[in-house]
């Protein structure tokens, strides 16, 4: 069970600025855990927001991008109430879910 | 995974450049703060909050962390007080254990079996920390200092914090004793006085970046007895608690921000 | 050299009894427990540290001259030559290991000196609670008796300075004299980085 | 080719209504490659003029490679895309985000870096490639204790 998202859509000067947290250990693969064991890859590879269900922004990452991932975007125009929504999927083929309503 | 230091920085020494280096450390302390997955832990800790549990299967929602039972807001920014109830002085976490006891009926082993986590697996109470802290966010700092306890507790904390201890002959004040000192590239701030406690106490417990965790003051004061090379100070014992009770009422009068970043 | 840290503390708030160090130390064994090498006996103060506490690291002159000769008969100097390998010492002088609980006990300790001191001027990442040791054996020479005065103060800076932060790394056993010859080359031999 | 199979995974995705699965594009060759030349060989990127269009927001100085803040941003017309490249971590190809209508070419993020090394931000418009590089310092923080 993939732990807690959080994400914050506000109207910015002519733009949605979205900022979407994200719980989860993006691991190297490098990293050896408390008894000296390699911790195997585990990272999210592709995220995707939707704005009204339309997609807007497509990402590949990789497992460079920092544990617990927090990425800001900014869409263009929106109003209130706008549905956005966030997800990501990782190498493992988890996926997690996020949607918010721009306040 | 090499890691190279940055000789080409300092290509000619001088204070000048150090106070660039500072600076720009203080910008990335910055961004680093506007970045923070922390949320991600206090809405953990909420779910715990709410979350019966224990051999009486009762969530911690009842527990009285100072201002009345299931009060949470300004509850950490009150904190250390004097608890009539365990006629002592407690910190925020020694008081979740107190309730984890009273309230769910865990024994004081149970409750206390793993007080610090890891980033894999944070431990309920830096969890909930995160969580109760959070709701005292833009509140003063007013710890107890009334009471007769919490006087004794206050006096106690500042004498641990010069006792010179250890394999080492270390105190607190070794390292935080006079300003503008630095461990490496780490500052040190002079916590006995005010206006260095302020900012540090109002931003713990901490989202680490550099392990990805939620760090409480019950783990800061057992780390730095570590590296003083001391024995183990017992979780929640009047040691750590008035140590917290001290650089708490030091930093008094602060606007609590926390929970706040560390390197 | 120091302000007196304590009385100004003490101005800013309700007075109450304020606790010996003797006290101290007794809520101290009660608090703590054993834990790896790190043992119960190292929360009982010796003289040097309570004088330290007592009197805010400013012991008065009589007292300490009698506990800086004390300290200075616990100088132990192996046989023949006291300058050991610069590179190694450079090793010593990086780690901070060494006598922590989770420290493994037989596993070599570090002396910490970048903690405090700079030293190299490559190593940009270094402490400025002690003094700077940079150019240290370009400006005082590597005489015999300035070896002599290097080793003694590394094996226990307190013979010199009574209330100094430097830990006694002789008397905690934390480095050997193998290890202390080699931080002597990193800050005397020519050839070491800190002389260059 | 690397195009072709992007497409064709794209068009796959659309016909099913499921969330996504392992269909999803993922440019195993391009993430893989040990060098930023590689990287950037197999996202098809062939020249890259540097611009003043393409702006990179990050510190100097990192007290930690675990989490160094950046923010990348485009002024270059029709961007439709940002590359992170970081030459000196193992696997240089950092990040790579596809703006479609809706959507500004702007993103913050939080990466890890092995060591002091140069980030390098491509912006791709037009079928063309435009970038600026701003070098982090990482140096290790805290008491080493």
């Amino acid at each position: 069970m993939a732990g807690p998202m959080k994400m914050r859509a506000n109207l910015g000067a002519g733009f949605t600025d979205v900022r979407v947290l994200m719980t989860h250990p993006m691991e190297t693969g490098l990293r050896k855990d408390a008894d000296g064991k390699l911790v195997p890859m585990h990272f999210i590879q592709n995220l995707t927001v939707k704005v009204n269900g339309k997609t807007v922004i497509e990402a590949e990452i990789s497992q460079a991008v920092s544990r617990n991932p927090v990425f800001s975007f900014r869409l263009k125009g929106g109003a209130k109430g706008d549905k956005i929504e966030v997800s990501w999927l990782d190498n493992h083929g988890d996926t997690a879910a996020i949607e918010t309503a721009i306040a | 995974m090499k890691l190279l230091t940055f000789a080409a920085l300092l290509a000619f020494a001088g204070a000048a450049l150090a106070d660039e280096t500072a600076k720009e450390i203080q910008r990335y302390r910055e961004m680093v703060a506007e970045g923070s997955p922390a949320e991600l832990f206090e809405i953990q800790g909420e779910e715990l909050w709410k979350k019966a549990q224990g051999p009486k299967q009762v969530s911690l929602e009842r527990c009285d962390l100072g201002e009345g039972a299931g009060v949470l807001k300004g509850a950490y920014a009150h904190l250390p007080r004097y608890f009539k109830d365990a006629d002592r002085v407690m910190d925020l976490e020694t008081r979740l254990v107190h309730c984890m006891v009273t309230l769910q009926g865990r024994t004081r082993e149970q409750a206390t079996v793993r007080v610090f986590g890891s980033a894999d697996r944070p431990s309920e109470l830096e969890l909930l920390s995160a969580y109760i802290a959070g709701q005292s966010r833009g509140m003063a700092i007013e710890p107890g200092l009334s009471h007769p306890k919490e006087k004794a507790s206050y006096e106690l904390g500042r004498a641990l914090y010069f006792q010179r201890v250890g394999a080492w002959d270390f105190s607190c004040a070794s390292c935080h004793g006079e300003e503008g000192k630095r461990i490496r590239m780490q500052e040190l701030p002079v916590l006995y006085k005010p206006q260095y406690a302020r900012p540090v106490i109002a931003s713990w417990p901490a989202y680490r970046v550099s392990t990805s965790q939620v760090i409480t003051l019950q783990w800061r004061m057992n780390d730095c007895y570590r590296q003083m090379r001391t024995p183990e100070p017992t979780f929640g014992s009047e040691t750590t608690v008035a140590l917290i009770h001290f650089l708490t009422a030091t930093a008094r009068g602060e606007r609590y921000h926390g929970p706040g970043n560390k390197r | 050299m120091r302000t007196l840290a304590l009385l100004l503390a003490a101005a800013a708030l309700p007075a109450s009894a304020e606790p010996t160090p003797k006290d101290v130390q007794a809520v101290m064994q009660r608090d703590f427990h054993p834990r790896g090498q790190a043992t119960m006996e190292r929360l009982v103060q010796d003289r040097l540290q309570r004088v330290c506490t007592e009197t805010h690291n400013q012991p008065p002159g009589d007292v300490t001259k009698t506990l800086e000769a004390e300290q200075m008969k616990t100088i132990v100097y192996p046989q023949g030559s006291l300058v050991g390998d610069w590179k190694r010492g450079e090793a010593i002088a990086q780690s901070g290991r060494g006598l922590t609980w989770n420290d493994k006990p037989g596993v070599p300790a570090g002396g910490s000196c970048y903690n405090c001191h700079e030293l190299s001027p490559q190593e940009l990442s270094h402490g400025t609670i002690g003094p700077s040791l940079r150019g240290f054996g370009k400006t005082r020479g590597a005489s015999t008796e300035m070896q002599r005065y290097v080793y003694g103060k590394i094996y226990n800076a307190k013979a010199y300075n009574v209330c100094s932060q430097m830990p006694r790394f002789g008397p905690s056993g934390t480095l050997t004299a193998e290890q202390i010859k080699d931080l002597v080359a990193l800050l005397l031999d020519p050839a070491s980085p800190v002389n260059r | 080719m690397n195009r072709l199979r992007r497409a064709l995974a794209a068009a796959l995705l659309l016909g099913l209504a499921a969330p996504l699965r392992a269909l999803a594009a993922w440019n195993k060759d391009a993430f893989g490659a040990k060098t930023p030349g590689d990287a950037l060989k197999h996202l098809g990127v062939s020249g890259a003029t540097p611009s003043a269009d393409v702006h990179i927001d990050a510190p100097q100085i990192a007290e930690n490679g675990a989490v160094v803040p950046i923010e990348i941003s485009s002024a270059v017309a029709g961007t439709n895309a940002l590359i992170v490249v970081i030459e000196k971590n193992p696997f240089p190809l950092t990040a790579r985000f596809d703006f479609k209508e809706g959507a500004l070419p702007f993103v913050k993020l939080n990466v890890k870096m092995g060591e002091t090394s140069d980030v390098r931000v491509l912006a791709e418009a037009g079928g063309k490639h435009y970038f600026a590089t701003h070098e982090v310092k990482v140096t290790i923080g805290g008491c080493g204790g």
